[in-house]
């Protein structure tokens, strides 16, 4: 899939480890062609031939073949090592973007976003929109994204491969990166550090769109249509009602509601459930019953037909399917 | 003191209460390869799991309990066990020792590397196995639920006990009981590798011990170690883990080396070229190990100084490493190479090992790493060098000293099927999971989505698996099929160090007289310029013998059954465990046994039955 | 053939030479104890007395930390003697990979960045 | 065989701890254990620095500790090493009375310094100071429970060798063992040194 792999860089950090990683491999090939010609040139020319039974001369060895293999590799090491050093010191720096390489930013232009990992969903946290969101991270194109790192129960990393390589979410420890994403777009992300049965699917998404969407998303996040938030329509508005009575002390709407789960403002933009299947009724359908099926351990409860019932879950869907912000 | 009329008592009494190396090796031979065929077994469930996108063949929970039973398995029963039996069997002999230093704990060590592989491996049974991958990470490992993690714990430290016994086993074996003439600079580099091993055992499994002890307390007893919420920290277990870790991994891989050094030289008819430089490196290597633990950790935030200053210490480890490839090349240059099985294995070793290695170093770069971390591509690095590194090591030992430890030859041709369909199989396997990694598959997932463009590459990883475990299949054929081949055992490759110098199957008391070495390979040197036999450094005398006790068997027990206490958070049960272990220890420390003399008169009569 | 018996007691008196050494081993066991006894109520006083700056104080005590457990090895344990090389080999290996362990549990657990 | 017992005892080598190669097989061993005892303890250590701050509220170092029992508790292993060097020149004098009273004293010395360390214990669990309230707790009895069981151990088996060869004399067997015995005591000392140091004197000076 497309924006899924560290070989198709699409941001300056993603295209400065990919330097790094293409430096290194044409390093290593070298050394490989080196080592290879004279492993096969060996094999061949002094294999045993039939009725040989010459004794070879028992050679104890040679110094100056060992200092040239002692000091060749150091060079070779020196040329990554060098550029590593600096990538590493430039990827850490998440105090104020810095002139040159591309970044021109001012100050103000950063965006500051919390990341906080939970078995098995990511909350994004922007300080200074008052936003909160779940699953996926929107970002403006072309501006430089500041993320610190939390995790609220075991330890997750975040990685989203084609924008920037992977940093832990440490319980107890703040971690801090950087990114940015001059082309709009989704980018996958995926956590890499195992966290429970359900590690595998605790996917998620940044997704980067021109200053202008990302205005608007921010400004309906932060303070969403209350017409939305109640329910448009009969349907939705009786929708509302058993979300209140059922899933509002985990999920909010707007500001209103509990933050154990996800936020909802935004869920009809969604093009998936729990982080995975495909958005389709049915699908969001089974997740409600039964979330422990699709996603193991997950700390959502079920709602079998006894809590909600499958015309009140109609009408929750329609009402979830309702909550949009950017159009 | 006993006497040395050996009645003769049952077989398998025998083999309960030995203490002789080299029937301890053969039992660390036999238990690790079958806890080899169970984490095999448990890799086969995972490449099926994974074949295919989002199959459910396993529960995603069963998933990671396969996964970190695989990872503990391989590690900690499998390949250290299995250099553990060619170290029992081979460094006494190769340096013209009759025995190790510690017969009684050396037999001891072999019990608690059996029993704790046990006990880990009775989880399955026992409402599941832990769940957190192989290095356990806290918090995870400590708020996971049920008991498996409390079986990793105990388990691995019983079985880390018994390893460091034998590390200070081998340490003092080689300092103090080496043959006359046999100095530190002419030991076979098998032996060489084996002291370094022993000394990266001796300071990094501490560091485990006292790991797992922090797990245990706060598992257990309701410590706060790593509870975030009461101030702890997780971020030191992941030291204390690595500080233990990386040295393992070099636990895991310098002894192949020594046994690669053998054997080219052996097949090559070759004095091992650069020897004293083989020996500088093996250090180095062994030292560097315990530098650079962290760079398991770049992405857990340390800071740029710290992953800096991690990131070229690690390159630097590709220094030794690159010394001992050309000196093994550089070896073969000039020599008559045999392709036996056991070459075989070591010459396919240097590329599968140089592409691991060379991974290695990108994995060192911090920066890069971001993007490696934890993804396929590392699983992909660590099977090259733990395959290509230590099991083919362990495969062409096999093959070469077989004959010493069985008394017959494994099939050539059989091996050479084994050898081709495993080599193929691997490089199937892994070679495509760099890839994997690079486009986006964490480890450690349980499955994959469809439409990631992974499936491909997971099939085909799979299918080489596939290949990997009927290639086992034949070795496993060929250890039966081939014990006719009795003839040709005592030396059977033309060898060079001193284990060749004894008669197969090799006596009890190994040498009947303690050799005299007067030459680096000195079994070789006697062929070329002597008679072909080793000349004596002593007169044929009365030899002493360690009687065998079922001691060992007793104290591990007492330990098991404490550990199920612990495990189960029940005093009476840790307290009757411990009773039996410290019971035996008594026993063991008041009951004076000074062993037995072997008289001149049967060892004359043995040796004429060996002619 | 006759084999040295183990659990046989010795007999006898060491050599005058031996006699002489272990008379001035004790002597020197006995100074080197009270020298750590002093060392020891030295980083005691250090301490609990207050007058000693803490800047101070912190590498002072672990100095003579320091000084005592070199004591201990060479005097009371004789790392020293003759034949020991491997000893101090592995002893000092230990201490290594211990300050190592140190070293890094106190710096590098992730709370300040480095 | 019969003749063994004929061949009557032996004279004392100047070092009988490492007289035979079982001996300097034990000696050897035994300091090479020590070596990787070191990492134990510096792992510990290690943990205990990294939550030493970690108190959350429950009572911490400068608190809880009572500097001036610590100082007698220190004053007492420091004896006891002393004690358990005569028992070594005693050894290689071959004076095995001496040697046996000597040992008697570091074990009786062990356990003062074990019951004082009860007492701590009990103290500071009374003030507050459980197991689990606080990582700097844990990390505390952690570190400090570990070296008491090491003398602990070391109390149980310098009783058990001075019963066991309360008659024997001094023979090639069993000189090593006493003085594996003495390595293992001077070690804990060692340990505690920095115990002392690391732990007390710092948890109320530092």
């Amino acid at each position: 899939m497309e924006n899924l792999s560290a070989l198709d860089p699409r941001g300056p950090v993603a295209e400065m480890q990919f330097d790094l990683i293409m430096l290194s491999t044409y390093v290593m090939i070298f050394v490989m062609v080196v080592v290879f010609s004279i492993y096969i040139y060996v094999l061949l020319r002094f294999r045993e031939r039939p009725g040989d039974t010459h004794i070879p001369e028992q050679v104890h060895g040679n110094r100056a073949l060992e200092f040239i293999w002692t000091t060749i590799p150091i060079l070779l090491l020196l040329i990554l090592a060098i550029p590593n050093v600096m990538d590493t010191f430039t990827l850490a720096d998440t105090s104020a973007p810095t002139e040159g390489e591309g970044v021109e930013e001012e100050e103000e232009d950063v965006l500051n976003v919390e990341v906080h990992a939970h078995q098995f969903w990511w909350e994004f946290i922007y300080p200074d929109h008052d936003i909160n969101a779940g699953q996926e991270m929107y970002i403006p194109t072309d501006t430089r994204v500041n993320v610190e790192l939390h995790a609220s129960d075991v330890i997750h990393s975040f990685w989203v491969p084609a924008l920037a390589g992977k940093m832990d979410n440490v319980p107890g420890i703040e971690n801090e990166m950087w990114f940015e994403a001059p082309d709009e777009g989704v980018y996958f992300g995926k956590c890499t550090e195992i966290c429970g049965a359900s590690h595998w699917l605790m996917d998620f998404k940044v997704i980067a769109v021109d200053e202008g969407t990302f205005s608007v998303w921010a400004e309906n996040m932060a303070e969403p249509d209350p017409e939305i938030v109640e329910g448009e329509g009969e349907v939705a508005a009786q929708g509302r009602e058993v979300f209140e009575g059922n899933c509002i002390n985990c999920h909010a709407v707007g500001d209103e509601g509990g933050a154990q789960g996800p936020n909802m403002t935004n869920y009809g933009e969604r093009e998936v459930v729990a982080g995975f299947l495909d958005y389709t009724e049915e699908n969001l359908y089974d997740w409600i019953r039964d979330p422990d099926a699709l996603k193991p351990d997950n700390e959502m409860p079920g709602f079998d037909e006894s809590a909600i019932s499958d015309d009140e879950m109609d009408a929750l869907i329609e009402y979830i399917g309702q909550q949009r912000v950017l159009d | 003191m006993s006497n040395s009329s050996t009645s003769k008592k049952s077989v398998l009494w025998d083999w309960l209460t030995t203490v002789d190396h080299k029937k301890i090796g053969i039992m660390y031979f036999f238990g690790g390869l079958f806890f080899f065929t169970i984490a095999g077994l448990e890799a086969m469930l995972m490449r099926i799991q994974l074949m295919f996108p989002e199959m459910s063949f396993l529960h995603e929970q069963t998933y990671n309990e396969v996964l970190t039973m695989h990872g503990t398995t391989m590690l900690f029963l499998a390949a250290m066990p299995l250099f553990f039996a060619f170290m029992n069997f081979v460094v006494p002999l190769q340096i013209g020792a009759r025995d190790v230093a510690f017969p009684f704990i050396n037999s001891l060590g072999f019990w608690l590397f059996l029993f704790g592989g046990l006990l880990l491996n009775l989880s399955w049974f026992t409402g599941g196995a832990p769940d957190a991958g192989w290095t356990a990470y806290a918090p995870l490992s400590t708020t996971s639920a049920g008991h498996g993690l409390d079986y990793y714990i105990m388990g691995l430290q019983v079985s880390g006990a018994g390893t460091l016994m034998s590390g200070i086993n081998f340490l003092v074996t080689i300092v103090n009981m080496r043959a006359p003439g046999m100095s530190m600079m002419r030991m076979p580099l098998f032996t060489w590798t084996t002291f370094v091993t022993s000394m990266l055992i001796l300071f990094a499994f501490p560091a485990l011990t006292v790991g797992l002890l922090l797990l245990m307390m706060d598992r257990i007893f309701g410590g706060a170690f790593f509870d975030v919420a009461m101030g702890g920290n997780v971020v030191i277990y992941q030291h204390l883990f690595w500080i233990f870790g990386h040295p393992e991994v070099y636990i895991l891989i310098l002894p192949a080396f020594g046994i690669f050094s053998e054997v080219i030289s052996t097949f090559a008819k070759k004095r091992l070229f650069g020897y004293s430089a083989m020996v500088f490196a093996t250090m180095i290597i062994g030292f560097l190990g315990f530098m650079v633990w962290a760079h398991h950790m770049f992405t857990v935030g340390m800071g740029p100084i710290a992953n800096a200053i991690f990131a070229v210490a690690t390159m630097a480890i590709a220094v030794p490493t690159g010394i001992k490839i050309f000196n093994w090349l550089l070896t073969l240059w000039g020599g008559r190479i045999r392709f036996t099985v056991a070459n075989l294995f070591a010459l396919a070793f240097i590329p599968s090992f140089v592409m691991g290695g060379v991974t290695g170093v990108q994995l060192a770069m911090s920066a890069a790493d971001y993007q490696f971390h934890d993804t396929y591509f590392v699983v992909a690095h660590f099977h090259y060098v733990i395959i290509g590194g230590s099991v083919f090591g362990i495969f062409s030992a096999t093959f070469y000293w077989w004959p010493k430890m069985f008394g017959y030859r494994l099939s050539e041709s059989l091996g050479r099927w084994f050898f081709w369909l495993f080599l193929i199989g691997f490089h199937l396997t892994f070679f495509v999971q760099h890839f994997l990694g690079l486009i986006g598959m964490p480890r450690r997932v349980a499955s994959y989505l469809d439409g990631q463009g992974l499936n491909e590459m997971n099939f085909i990883s799979s299918m080489g698996a596939f290949m990997m475990a009927f290639a086992f299949i034949l070795l496993v054929i060929n250890v039966f099929v081939s014990r006719k081949n009795t003839d040709d055992v005592q030396d059977p490759w033309d060898g060079r160090t001193l284990e060749w110098a004894t008669t197969s199957p090799v006596q009890e008391y190994n040498f009947a007289q303690t050799p005299l070495v007067r030459e680096l390979d000195a079994f070789w040197h006697e062929k070329q310029f002597g008679d072909g036999r080793m000349k004596a450094a002593e007169p044929l005398d009365d030899i002493h013998m360690p009687n065998g006790s079922i001691l060992p068997i007793i104290i591990t027990t007492g330990l098991t059954v404490a550990s199920f206490g612990v495990i189960y958070s029940t005093w009476s049960i840790i307290i009757l465990g411990l009773l039996i272990n410290f019971g035996a220890m008594f026993v063991r420390s008041i009951k004076e046994d000074h062993g037995y003399h072997i008289p001149v008169s049967e060892i004359k009569r043995e040796q004429g039955e060996g002619k | 053939m006759s084999h040295v018996d183990p659990s046989a007691p010795l007999e006898g008196k060491p050599s005058k030479a031996t006699e002489r050494k272990l008379k001035n081993e004790a002597r020197t066991q006995i100074v080197s104890f009270v020298f750590m006894i002093f060392i020891t109520s030295t980083a005691f006083l250090t301490v609990a007395s207050d007058v000693i700056p803490t800047h101070f104080a912190i590498p002072f005590i672990l100095m003579l930390a320091g000084v005592q457990v070199v004591m201990q090895l060479y005097y009371f344990m004789h790392m020293n003697a003759k034949g020991n090389g491997w000893i101090n080999v592995m002893l000092w290996s230990g201490m290594f990979v211990a300050a190592l362990t140190v070293a890094a549990l106190t710096v590098i657990i992730g709370e300040t960045k480095f | 065989m019969a003749d063994q017992h004929a061949a009557a005892n032996q004279p004392l080598p100047a070092n009988p701890e490492k007289a035979t190669l079982e001996g300097r097989n034990k000696y050897l061993g035994f300091w090479f254990f020590l070596g990787g005892e070191t990492v134990l303890f510096g792992s510990l250590f290690g943990a205990y620095l990294g939550l030493r701050g970690s108190t959350e509220g429950a009572p911490g170092p400068d608190e809880l500790f009572h500097l001036d029992l610590v100082f007698i508790m220190t004053m007492i292993l420091l004896t006891s090493s002393l004690t358990s060097v005569f028992a070594v020149i005693n050894l290689k004098r071959g004076h095995f009375k001496k040697l046996l009273v000597w040992m008697w004293a570091t074990v009786a010395l062990g356990a003062a310094f074990l019951s004082f360390e009860i007492y701590e214990f009990y103290e500071y669990y009374h003030q507050g100071l459980g197991f689990t309230v606080s990582a700097f707790a844990s990390s505390f009895y952690t570190l400090v429970g570990t070296h008491g069981a090491h003398v602990a151990f070391g109390v149980a088996w310098i009783t058990t060798l001075l019963i066991r060869y309360r008659k024997s004399g001094i023979t090639l067997s069993n000189a090593p063992k006493f003085y594996t015995a003495v390595l293992y005591w001077h070690f804990i000392d060692v340990v505690w040194v920095f115990i002392f140091t690391v732990v007390y004197l710092l948890g109320v000076g530092g």
